[in-house]
């Protein structure tokens, strides 16, 4: 794992003070992604499905040559992999298919404060309009979901788990193959968020063993407007579709229509190929390097900062043993916006405030945070320069009487 | 490297230390408007109170960044006595200077003065207008 | 508007032998629109709304920008443009938001036989739903829709009228500005689907008074992956949200929450960014122009086809008094996807089947229709080799004995 | 420049114009399996009645273009009378050929090698295998 070599494959980073370092939000695009969008629209842009000429049969077979890339990186079969917008929009189909449909005012759903609001939010909307119970599975006194806290609120009334599998805010790697045996144990299905885990960490749907399972094609080195939806073959083939229109259809009469199977029950229009097609491509890349290589990798460029990082005075961090490249942290006194502004005078890239994740924010009793997320292209060169920008910033702060 | 220092002026850090006129009150001849950024977290409300085309009094109360609530703090201590018209004219040259935009140099700003290195910044603009926007809200709503 | 200028702009178009008459189904791509999704990706591709820092500042006035531009594009105002996957999922939208939570069992859903499948399915659910009646227009003689069948089945409880713009098959225009104002006198709204208008026509939504309005970028010269959503202020006001998560929202408690104004309340999650940009070039590109002078051309070679492939015996032309550059037809007795194969040899590419609009085909009493459709860049030359193509075509499965 | 004669070989034609064993029979020693492409409008129904090992007879019905219509006459044709074993060969070798991927050139295609020009135009090749995987869902039914 040439990091040199990797950084020359992102042409943003041609800029070379730039110190990027808010991959949680979004991942920086390599050329091979890049150029594969360039391909599609210069070569064979047309539409699929629809035609049966030659070009937009190249189309349609790269587009479902993507989506078998994508079930082969999770070990899923071909049928289980539906296209969406975002991870926010497949988690939204799994609450608005299976969650409106099958659940009542006597069931039970559990969720966690270590949600992204759009794997919470959609439960809310299920529990408001079925009358379904949120419950909130209490987390230790770290942030973590923890399996005996599980078995506290897992009943039998359980008829939802969702659960995210890495925290965007806290970095925690939650215990998904466990939570999945006892919820299934109880007849409960698992819906996990892993958009901030794909591009981390090998996922194999099969040794998890859960129900649903989301993420997004910008986190993962691939273009926007692009997320995956995995759901389990019989599970999908009950659901009814959200959205309904063109392509999804079989038979259409004037009172009545018939659905495809899934996935194309599931993806009414013109999908996003090539987007499908940038995700494939960003797949490849990172089985190219290895999950297991970037994982390790981030995991280093993470212990060498946090360890800077605690010997700097008044800098209060929220993670301390997170498990991925995330650190959220704060200068004590200073409002993570007025931090962000000295960071980004430095070329330094990071986030503040709460990260669509309002619940653990407020767990943590503070306003906002920063977040420092570390990915392949990053280096301890740039860790150091980080480190050192948090001391001056704090110094600054300091100086003019925050 | 980092010219921070043209953006946190003693005076914002001052109101921002000090804010005057902080607090709301209960009262039905204020105006209030609240505005949120739920992004990054900024929370403005702003009242004022109107009577024979002057402004009386401002109040403010909120969260968010110090140039966030520090520009709260001078726009009220700014716009406190000014005729409504006068007040209209010190927002719109304020928004039009945050925003690189022509404003008439003519008038005063007074302290507000001090945002001008908030240009140099654009993803700050945000936080040195909300303030303002909530009072031009508030106006709004007198009328 | 010299076509050989516009055809270089087109990188697909340097196979010189390729005759591309599918823009019905999506258009080709010039390479100003692939150029800013580069540019987004290789120079600030980063996420937007989310960080305070330079270049994610950038990224989002650039996707704001594009949102500007839309609603210029369409005289609408930036609160009332909304971007979805696609034309599908925006009139899916309407459907979910605004009919589900309208409509009742005493109420009258106009719809037609022209409607492509995403603009009547939708329709159909919330017919299923509410217990709503779905309500035909008759069309005339020709599958036109007129004010007097219009008014044939407009009444009192019309709550909902959903119409296309521009039909996919028959190529017709349809009369939205005076179907809207007679819907308005009954108060019912009207969701016009515009996906093939808006790449050949000016719209106007102030003029048209329409209450929604949706299309695509991909058929606009745009990317896959993007659509909008036109809806009146005061509607999209009161209309719910129908994906829940990052970004729409306002306060986040664990119980209850709390949405942004629109446009945002329907955009969760991490939006189409490079999509949008893309579709803000395509829109500069297209008023570059001129959708004038687009649709003048497209006529022009429309009436020159069709004068041509009138005289040719045995081919059936569905839409002999086409508005626009789509012609529906077939050789007889020959099945389409026979038809297409041969064309397909010629490099000529058109489109077989039902285009997504079953129940038009079905009025139309055939299986399935070929359809060639004009634009931009295509030339009187390509006309010509058309025609002869239909010729020989014909010819040959005369020959082989169908 | 077009060389569509490799495609619509006179077999085909013939089949396409004279098919055999069409129609479908209400029997339940049958099995039937529907396929259909929604998009381009294939919509083939398919029977097999199996017995002792043998396929005893096959049946077919439904629209579409001439590839694929055709295929099921000469399908019902080749199969009719072979072991299940042969038969699977041959639907095997016939699939592979199609798809351009190693086959068993030993197996005999009979009239189906008139397909073989389908190999040229990929987007038919799903015209000329719909039949064939719906033979084959038949024989999923009866195991
Ligand atoms: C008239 C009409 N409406 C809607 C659509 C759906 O657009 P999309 O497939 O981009 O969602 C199309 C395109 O197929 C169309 O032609
Ligand atoms: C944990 C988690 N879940 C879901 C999402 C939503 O992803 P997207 O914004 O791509 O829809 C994000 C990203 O913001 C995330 O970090």
């Amino acid at each position: 794992m040439d990091i040199n070599n990797i950084r020359k494959d992102f042409p943003i980073l041609e800029d070379k003070t730039l110190v990027y370092l808010d991959t949680a939000a979004s991942s920086l695009k390599p050329i091979q992604v890049i150029d594969k969008l360039d391909e599609y629209y210069k070569k064979y842009g047309v539409n699929v499905h629809r035609g049966v000429y030659n070009l937009s049969f190249i189309a349609t077979e790269q587009y479902e040559k993507a989506r078998r890339k994508v079930a082969s990186f999770i070990n899923a079969t071909f049928e289980e992999i539906i296209f969406t917008r975002g991870a926010s929009s497949a988690l939204n189909l799994v609450a608005s298919s299976y969650g409106l449909n099958n659940l009542t005012k006597d069931d039970e759903i559990i969720v966690t404060e270590l949600e992204h609001h759009s794997h919470v939010l959609p439960w809310q909307n299920v529990s408001n309009i079925t009358g379904a119970k949120l419950v909130y599975l209490p987390l230790d006194e770290e942030g973590r979901i923890t399996i005996d806290n599980f078995k506290s609120v897992l009943t039998d009334k359980t008829k939802v788990v969702a659960v995210t599998h890495v925290s965007n805010v806290m970095g925690y790697i939650s215990p998904i193959k466990e939570i999945v045996k006892l919820a299934h144990e109880k007849g409960a299905v698992v819906s996990v968020d892993a958009a901030q885990a794909a591009p981390h960490t090998k996922i194999d749907v099969i040794d998890l063993d859960c129900d649903f399972l989301a993420f997004s094609g910008h986190k993962m080195l691939g273009p926007t407007g692009i997320g995956v939806l995995f759901g389990k073959k019989n599970l999908l083939k009950e659901m009814p579709p959200i959205e309904f229109g063109g392509d999804m259809n079989d038979n259409v009469d004037k009172f009545d229509a018939s659905w495809k199977d899934a996935p194309y029950k599931f993806e009414t229009g013109t999908p996003p190929i090539a987007e499908a097609l940038g995700l494939g491509a960003a797949i490849d890349y990172l089985e190219n390097i290895g999950l297991e290589n970037i994982h390790k990798y981030e995991i280093e460029l993470k212990d060498y900062t946090m360890k800077k990082l605690k010997e700097i005075e008044d800098i209060e961090i929220y993670n301390l043993t997170t498990d991925t490249g995330i650190i959220s942290f704060n200068i004590k006194g200073v409002h993570p916006h007025d931090a962000i502004t000295y960071f980004d005078g430095d070329n330094i890239c990071m986030r503040a405030g709460h990260h669509c994740a309002q619940l653990v924010i407020k767990w943590l009793e503070v306003l906002a945070t920063l977040r420092a997320s570390f990915y392949i292209y990053n280096t301890i060169e740039e860790c150091d320069k980080f480190v050192s920008s948090v001391k001056q910033a704090r110094d600054f702060f300091k100086s003019v009487g925050f | 490297m980092n010219n921070m220092e043209v953006l946190y002026r003693q005076v914002i850090m001052d109101h921002y230390k000090n804010p005057r006129n902080k607090g709301l009150v209960q009262d039905e001849l204020y105006k209030t408007i609240h505005i949120k950024n739920p992004t990054c977290g900024d929370d403005i409300t702003v009242q004022s109170k109107i009577s024979n085309g002057v402004v009386e009094d401002v109040r403010h109360d909120g969260t968010g960044c110090s140039i966030c609530c520090s520009s709260a703090s001078v726009m009220s201590e700014t716009l406190l006595g000014k005729s409504v018209d006068d007040a209209i004219k010190i927002k719109d040259a304020y928004i039009n200077m945050l925003t690189n935009k022509e404003y008439d140099e003519e008038v005063e700003l007074e302290e507000a003065v001090a945002y001008t290195g908030v240009r140099k910044f654009p993803a700050r603009i945000k936080c040195a207008s909300i303030a303002w926007k909530a009072f031009e809200g508030t106006l709004d709503e007198s009328e």
